[in-house]
């Protein structure tokens, strides 16, 4: 077999183990959700101001909420198989568009994200190794400590306050400029300034788990057998630092990115919050205390399915980087 | 002589403050010349490494570093020039080749790439003209279809294959000196051979001097011109290498010699009848690779063991012996029942253990114990050594006193001291911890003890006194013994009878003295010529 | 432990952590001592800025003591997060420990359940954990307990699988030790060192996390802590600073001073990995 | 009648006036915070804040109020009432289109308050019970048939309370799931365009609006942002010009409205009258008895509450009723509400009723629930707890989201202590009465009497209070309700809460009504 085709086989059995697990979590989910006390109608009639109890139980059975649950699970995981998330009930629209467009925000922050906290953590983290026990090892290490350890809420304020109120340089808030609707280029450029404060404050704490790993994982592979090796073969220390040794270091780093999906889609609620971020974990948080069940069970499902491929993606970049790794 | 091309002079390696000495090599004086093997032999922690490494200049800076001494090069002294001469040096006019060729290779990059390395890094030449010149190295260290090798990543090579890679590499510009660093010790016997053959007819050809570091009297023995002993950072003796084989002088080089196993059989006592342990049709073979929830079938298979048959009886020792791979390890695991094999009988007396559960097997476990390689992780660290001791005449339902008592005893048995009873195993040294991890096995009373590469992990003279003690308790207890090793000269000297494996099978299995005068099978006949100084009539001094 | 303690005092920042600890500790038992009103007390003027009207760090709109809040939070704070920790540290080591060691099937089943919860978007997992079993001290320990122990599930796994086939657990099967002895009193305690240094990693996130719970408005109306103060003060970060910083401040200074020793005691149970430089 | 009618044509005929001199002032984006995200945009559904906030400037109503609480003609140019009250006859505006370019009709009319406002809007079966039919003689007349004269009807006309809907995109749909939710199609200043869930609604001017040269803005988007500095920052930064409703937290509107570009105001909520309360369980559990639930009210600080929670926002209560009731004389000051608190009279109350303290100085434990709509609120549970704790009444606080906070208040009744905030809306019978009439104890709906305290004296007062076209006699069956409340005390009035509306003084003309935030914004405009 080649590798590509067992890649292609690999990727294939990882989508369908990853099947079950995210059947587990819409099922569990769907308990716990129905655990909770009170249910999508009590809070739009809540909300409406004033409803009687047979207008609610109306609504009730339009949402399929008067069936008994174990019908109601089977009805939705009927619907799932076919790619249908369900009505959401609050926004009285199908999950399925009104996922699609905070997918693409969500995407759009953890992208990022990723890219600016595993970039510069493994900047940080190979400046900080390759200098050891001076003034810049101290900075960084300082720096990675104090990032990861501020409340996230609390360096997004102070963001804004800095860089939007005094300083001016980002809008507060938001995905675009509603005043002015920029469309093509512009809107492009819009958005990524908009993106910059979310961006910075969400990956400023990833930033210092990378740094601070890539940090150990650059020393303990100085010490490893095969840099003597290379040193013994006349290379030079940049050579061995930036060929020999960032490439093995890379590997636990990619993996702990890897892990950190999951994470930084929850983790991101606070961000959106704060920044106004069109995200999903803003609309799960407030689809939970909606009890907009199909809302938030297709927020889990996708989430989820997310999860498992970029961790799938991960594990494959891992492959090309460390040949030892087998797919299989 | 030829010309004289590294001179160590009066050399003396600090250690960083809170080690055990403060000298790691200390007044060490070398020579070595075009064309010369020197071998620098010594025990671990003799400083034979470190001295290798200062004349690379690869001493674990800032902590380990040159105290006084020289180490002259040409016209330079190695341990004062700066950085990038000394880098100039490395890999084109001194080299270096290590002990464990799959940590010392980049495991990331093709061996192609490792070779290129150095010519990118050493001398000017067009790409084209590396990768032939890359292809016509790993050609000439004998590796067979350079083309394919050189895409190759480490991983993918046997351990033969990746110590010829990194000889190709190291003398990639022809250096004037090569250091080995116990360059076979990691590999197997029929491979060790072949490796120092290469090392001899590439020096040979270049006339490269050679700084052979070694613990192995027998590789000293069949590679070494001139012979350096050295014990606890010192030069205890100097001289060619049948100087120092035949006429030792000093009482360490003695003993070190006198310590080495003799590849000479020993003489077969008289063999009992009684049966105490037959192995008939054991088949194991090991599934890899991942099946999707644990069901379906495991994608590829190892066969490990395939129909092996033997008998232990009464008294007597039998050996098995085999390069790694053979499933001489798995046979002994199965033996025990540390692993359920997938076929065959295992009968201890008569009662076939392959058949008992967990329960049923209890009271048979104190039958047959086993004694095990690694020293250090043979013991737990977090338990007292009385505990260890004790533990299992407590678990098969002996009142702790009498356990504690036992306990006791068996530290005499094995001589250590009464007070050992109380410390933790990492207070001890190798040979010590194996000495309580044969106290362990006894514990029980067992009758038949299965050691696995018991001395294999140890210097050659404390391997001594550990076959020693073990032949002792053998005859004081009336043991039976399954010895497994890879050293067919430690066979030689502890086996009644031996067996030989090969892929899962024993290819040959005879009395001791029979098989190794007049072996049958060829591969009997390829790893007895392989072992390392066998042509070498080593003096029988002390005996 | 002697030993142990001379590595560990090698490293100055973390015996500068484990003295920020020790001192938020004491802070925290003898809360009653230097404050010894219930830090919920109305007892001043509303929003008074540091070191206004008696107040060392200000006090909040309704006229509390930001600083007695500080002193009786930290308690709470320091309880949840190490609670939490201890409660996934022993979810973490069961399914791990049993995955590890017996391998094969029981693996697949224990790592599927642990892969969900990985899977599962944690931080919004907890929040509807807590949203469910209603804000309190009980339901945030729980939900940070559930989301944090799939980590340490693995690591313990990871441990088992390589201990279990070390040459001494052998020996204790070939003694006729039974498997959860050897669980439990041979393997187990060799994998305490990288449990130690993760749980310490894990109280300073749970710290994190009831602060984030509380920002978004799930922390326990009736018990002071840090997430409380957070919680009441966020609204006015703007406005009335001094009542979101500090403890915020406090929760910097807790989690820094706890990664500190978790480094230290990194350094100091793993030695290996500091020597090679 | 027709003096009636002929202000109304004036204060028409003043406006048009001013919109000549406005004419230079169209253009620009308004964008305002909409807090939080609305569900849908059903607003002839559901009555939920911020669909108020975004629907009037799309749908519009019958007539407007001004601050005064004048009726200003939208849809309808005038009105007739009959003399015995039962007959109330719509003129409506002609040429009015809807959005989609079908003309607006009194079809319409009749369909909106027949169908839609009677049938699945909270209040509108109480704001038109009396509605027994609509006649429609052409296209332009709507004529209400009315049971019993209904002056409080008058006052729901607006386009939050009753907005009139396009008859055909919904006839023959199930309203409630109908389309339109989602897409909405009125005849007011501003279209709808687009709502980007998360981030905004957009709605663009209208410019076949029937009232020539309005609306002023050619836009005007609603904005999200969850968290509150966050929506501060925004207004600091001017992306945001406008934010009703609290959207801006009172303690940063205070320090805001020392800026020059910004300012604050109270006006706009008039027709809203929010009233903060606690209601008890009046049935079971420790407060049964009237006499302790007096005590606390004594014992409360209300201008404390007031002062530190709400920045000084606020009046305290005096009565059941809001004090804006006093305009029409219903309010009344009562006794047992003391502004600033008395807890020695208090004590003396509970210790004269028997109720003992124990060794730690409690005389009774119970549980607090709070309204889980902000930060605030948990704040006066926390001042709760500490004044009642001072008058040995331990209490527990307790903080649930807001599906399980209605399930145990409104369908399970299982709470003893409740804060909460209840809109006593322009006329007490459209917002009081739910709160204490029997027939309001209505097991599984929201935000009526769930002390479920029942009098029949007071019922029967209730009954006279909505009916009641005497003024006069209005006042006093009013002022003996407020007597029997303020005796019985099933909830604890608090104070009335004054919304903020903090906004940029750039943005100009937005407070022509009495709706406040939720009106039409066509005369709003920028002044840059």
């Amino acid at each position: 077999m080649t590798r590509s085709t067992k890649i292609f086989k690999y990727v294939g059995k990882r989508l369908l183990q990853g099947v079950p697990i995210i059947l587990a979590i819409v099922i569990i989910n769907f308990f716990l959700l129905n655990l909770a006390e009170g249910d999508a109608v009590d809070v739009l009639a809540g909300e409406a101001g004033s409803a009687t109890p047979e207008y609610m139980a109306q609504l009730r059975q339009k949402f399929g909420l008067d069936q008994p649950l174990p019908i109601q699970l089977m009805v939705y995981l009927k619907n799932v198989l076919s790619l249908d998330l369900g009505y959401s009930f609050r926004h009285d629209m199908p999950v399925n568009e009104l996922i699609f467009d905070r997918f693409a925000a969500t995407g759009l922050l953890m992208t990022s994200t990723i890219i600016l906290a595993v970039g510069f953590g493994v900047l940080l983290g190979l400046l900080a190794a390759m200098r050891l026990n001076t003034w810049k090892d101290a900075v960084i290490t300082v720096f990675a400590l104090i990032t990861y350890a501020t409340p996230l809420f609390w360096v997004g304020l102070m963001m804004i306050v800095v860089f939007s109120l005094k300083l001016g340089w980002f809008p507060t808030s938001g995905m675009t400029n509603v005043a002015a609707f920029y469309e093509g280029w512009d809107y492009v450029k819009d958005v990524s300034r908009h993106l910059v404060l979310p961006t910075i404050t969400l990956s400023l704490f990833y930033l210092a788990l990378y740094t601070r790993m890539m940090r150990a994982s650059m020393l303990e592979q100085y010490g490893q057998d095969y840099v003597v090796t290379a040193r013994a073969k006349g290379l030079t220390e940049r050579r061995i630092t930036y060929v020999h040794v960032l490439r093995n270091a890379l590997l636990p780093v990619v993996t702990m990115a890897g892990v950190q999906v999951g994470a930084l889609i929850g983790g991101s609620v606070i961000v959106e919050s704060v920044f106004a971020w069109p995200g999903l974990g803003m609309l799960a948080f407030e689809s939970l205390f909606a009890r907009d069940l199909n809302l938030l069970l297709g927020i889990f499902l996708l989430s989820s399915m997310l999860v498992v491929a970029v961790n799938l993606i991960v594990d494959i970049i891992y492959c090309f980087l460390d040949p030892r790794i087998e797919v299989n | 002589m030829k010309q004289k091309i590294l001179s160590i002079d009066n050399l003396s390696i600090l250690l960083p403050a809170g080690a055990d000495r403060q000298y790691a090599v200390q007044h060490v004086d070398l020579e070595l010349h075009a064309g010369e093997t020197v071998c620098v032999v010594g025990e671990s922690g003799s400083g034979k490494s470190l001295t290798a490494r200062a004349v690379m200049g690869l001493l674990p800076a800032p902590h380990v570093r040159v105290a006084e001494g020289s180490i002259i090069f040409g016209a330079e002294d190695i341990s004062k020039v700066d950085y990038e001469r000394l880098r100039e040096l490395r890999g084109s006019e001194i080299s270096m080749i290590f002990q464990e060729p799959m940590t010392a290779l980049n495991p990331v990059m093709t061996i192609g790439n490792q070779i290129d390395e150095i010519f990118r890094y050493h001398v000017s030449m067009s790409a084209k003209e590396r990768v032939k010149k890359a292809l016509s190295l790993l050609f000439e260290v004998n590796l067979p279809d350079p083309e394919k090798i050189i895409d190759a990543y480490p991983h993918e090579l046997s351990g033969g294959q990746r110590q010829r890679s990194m000889i190709a590499m190291a003398l990639a510009l022809g250096p004037k000196i090569l250091i080995a660093d116990e360059p076979t010790t990691a590999l197997d016997v029929t491979t060790q051979a072949q490796i120092l053959q290469l090392i001899r007819d590439m020096q040979k050809r270049l006339d490269t001097g050679v700084l052979f570091i070694t613990h192995d009297f027998g590789v000293v023995a069949d590679i070494a011109d001139r012979v350096v002993v050295m014990q606890e950072g010192k030069i205890v003796e100097t001289g060619t290498a049948k100087q120092v084989l035949t006429k030792p002088k000093h009482s360490y080089t003695k003993s070190l010699i006198a310590a080495i196993p003799r590849l000479k059989p020993r003489k077969a006592r008289l063999r009992a009848s009684e049966v105490v342990l037959r192995a008939e049709g054991v088949y194991k073979s090991f599934g890899s690779g991942g099946s999707f929830f644990g069901f379906g079938k495991p994608s590829r298979e190892v066969k490990a063991v395939q129909n092996v048959q033997l008998e232990l009886r009464r008294g007597e020792t039998l050996g098995v012996v085999g390069e790694s791979g053979s499933g001489k390890s798995t046979l002994a695991r199965c033996v025990i029942r540390l692993i359920d094999c997938d076929q065959g009988k295992i009968e201890l007396g008569d009662v076939d253990i392959t058949k008992l559960n967990r329960n049923e097997l209890r009271p048979y476990r104190k039958r047959i114990q086993m004694i095990f390689q690694d020293p250090f992780a043979s013991l737990n660290p977090r338990i007292r050594v009385g505990d260890i001791i004790s533990q299992g005449p407590l678990l098969q339902g002996v009142e702790r006193h009498d356990a504690v008592n036992r306990a006791y005893k068996l530290l005499d048995t094995v001589g250590l001291d009464r007070r050992s009873f109380d410390r933790f195993p990492h207070e001890f040294s190798g040979g010590q911890r194996q000495r309580i991890g044969i106290a362990r096995a006894l514990s029980l009373k067992p009758d038949i003890l299965v050691a696995d590469e018991p001395v294999s992990a140890l210097d050659v003279s404390i391997q001594a006194q550990i076959l020693q003690l073990l032949d002792e308790i053998r005859t004081q207890m009336d043991l039976s013994m399954l010895f497994i090793t890879h050293d067919l000269r430690v066979a030689a000297q502890v086996c009644d009878y031996v067996a030989v494996m090969q892929h899962g099978k024993i290819v040959e299995m005879g009395p001791t003295a029979e098989l190794f005068v007049a072996p049958k099978d060829a591969y009997t006949k390829s790893l007895l010529a392989a072992v390392p100084g066998k042509d070498w009539h080593f003096s029988e001094i002390n005996k | 432990m002697s030993d142990f303690w001379s590595r560990y005092r090698r490293n100055y920042a973390a015996v500068f952590g484990l003295a920020v600890v020790v001192l938020i500790l004491i802070m925290a038992l003898t809360a009653s001592f230097l404050y010894p009103n219930d830090p919920f007390r109305l007892i001043g003027k509303p929003l008074s800025e540091p070191f206004t009207n008696g107040f060392l760090l200000g006090s909040d709109s309704l006229g509390r003591d930001v600083a007695s809040g500080i002193v009786h939070g930290a308690k709470t704070s320091l309880l949840i997060g190490f609670v939490a920790t201890i409660v996934s540290v022993f979810i973490g080591i069961f399914f791990g420990a049993f995955a590890g060691y017996f391998g094969g099937r029981v693996d697949d089943i224990l790592m599927r359940v642990t892969e969900i919860f990985q899977t599962i978007p944690s931080f919004i997992f907890a929040i509807l954990l807590v949203a469910i079993m209603k804000p309190s001290i009980v339901s945030i320990v729980i939900a940070i307990a559930v989301v944090s122990w799939p980590g340490v599930a693995r690591l313990v796994r990871g441990e088992f699988l390589a201990i279990k086939n070390r040459e001494f657990v052998q020996a204790c099967h070939t003694l006729g030790m039974g498997d959860f002895r050897i669980m439990l009193r041979e393997i187990l305690p060799n994998c305490l060192s990288p449990i130690i240094v993760v749980g310490s990693l894990m109280i300073a996130t749970a710290i994190l996390i009831e602060s984030g719970l509380a920002f978004l408005g799930l922390g326990d109306p009736n018990i002071m802590s840090w997430g409380f103060l957070i919680g009441a003060g966020r609204t006015m970060l703007r406005s009335a600073w001094w009542v979101c910083t500090f403890p915020g401040v406090a929760i910097l200074i807790t989690v820094l001073a706890i990664n500190l020793i978790g480094e230290g005691l990194n350094d100091a149970l793993n030695p290996r990995l500091k020597e090679r430089q | 009648m027709k003096k009636a009618l002929a202000m109304i044509l004036m204060a028409g005929s003043y406006l048009l006036s001013g919109f000549a001199a406005h004419a230079d002032k169209s253009g620009g984006t308004l964008s305002f915070l909409v807090q939080p995200e609305p569900p849908t945009l059903a607003s002839y559904i559901s009555t939920s804040g911020p669909i108020g906030l975004v629907m009037p400037k799309v749908y519009e109503g019958l007539f407007d109020y001004d601050n005064d609480g004048k009726m200003i003609p939208i849809l309808a140019e005038s009105y007739n009432m009959s003399a015995d009250g039962k007959t109330v006859t719509f003129n409506l505006r002609k040429g009015v289109k809807w959005h989609d370019g079908k003309p607006f009709t009194s079809a319409d009319v009749k369909f909106t308050v027949m169908e839609v406002l009677k049938k699945v809007h909270p209040r509108g079966p109480n704001s038109f019970r009396e509605v027994t039919g609509i006649e429609t003689p052409d296209a332009n007349t709507a004529i209400f048939k009315l049971k019993k004269p209904a002056p409080y009807m008058m006052r729901s006309f607006a386009a939050y309370e009753s907005p009139i809907v396009p008859k055909h995109l919904l006839e023959g749909t199930d309203i409630k799931s109908a389309p339109l939710a989602n897409n909405p199609v009125g005849t007011g200043p501003f279209k709808f365009v687009e709502w980007k869930k998360g981030q905004y609604i957009r709605l663009d001017k209208n410019k076949d609006y029937w009232q020539k040269g309005l609306p002023y803005l050619d836009r005007i988007v609603g904005r999200f942002i969850p968290d509150a500095s966050t929506r501060t920052a925004a207004m600091e930064n001017g992306e945001v010009l406008y934010a009703a409703y609290n959207a801006i937290p009172n303690i940063d509107a205070v320090r805001l409205k020392d800026r020059k570009d910004i300012d604050v105001t109270t006006d706009g909520y008039s027709m809203i009258n929010p009233m903060a309360l606690i209601e008890f369980n009046t049935k079971e559990g420790p407060f049964v008895d009237p006499a302790i639930r007096r005590a606390i009210s004594v014992a409360i600080d209300r201008r404390f509450m007031i002062d530190t929670i709400f920045f000084g926002y606020g009046k305290p209560a005096t009565s059941a009723l809001s004090s804006n009731f006093k305009a029409t004389n219903l309010h009344a000051d009562m006794p047992n509400y003391p502004e600033k608190g008395d807890k020695a009279a208090a004590n003396a109350m509970l210790d004269k009723a028997g109720y003992k303290r124990d060794g730690d100085g409690v005389r009774l434990k119970g549980v607090l629930d709070l309204i889980p709509y902000g930060e605030d609120w948990r704040r006066a549970g926390e001042y709760l707890k500490q004044a009642l704790g001072d008058i040995g009444i331990q209490l527990e606080l307790r903080y649930e989201d807001v599906p399980t906070w209605l399930k145990r208040v409104y369908h399970r009744y299982d709470f003893q202590m409740n804060v909460n905030y209840f809109y006593q809306l322009p006329d007490p019978v459209l917002g009081v009465h739910r709160h204490y009439g029997t027939d309001q104890i209505r097991k599984g709906t929201h935000f009526v009497n769930s002390s479920r305290y029942s009098n029949p004296r007071l019922d029967a007062l209730l009954d006279s209070g909505a009916g009641e076209p005497d003024a006069k006699k209005r006042t006093a069956a009013y002022k003996e309700i407020q007597q029997i409340l303020a005796d019985d005390m099933p909830v604890v009035n608090l104070f009335e809460l004054e919304f903020l509306v903090v906004y940029n003084t750039k943005l100009k003309g937005a407070y022509g009504s009495a709706m406040g935030a939720y009106g039409s914004f066509r005369e709003a405009y920028l002044d840059d």
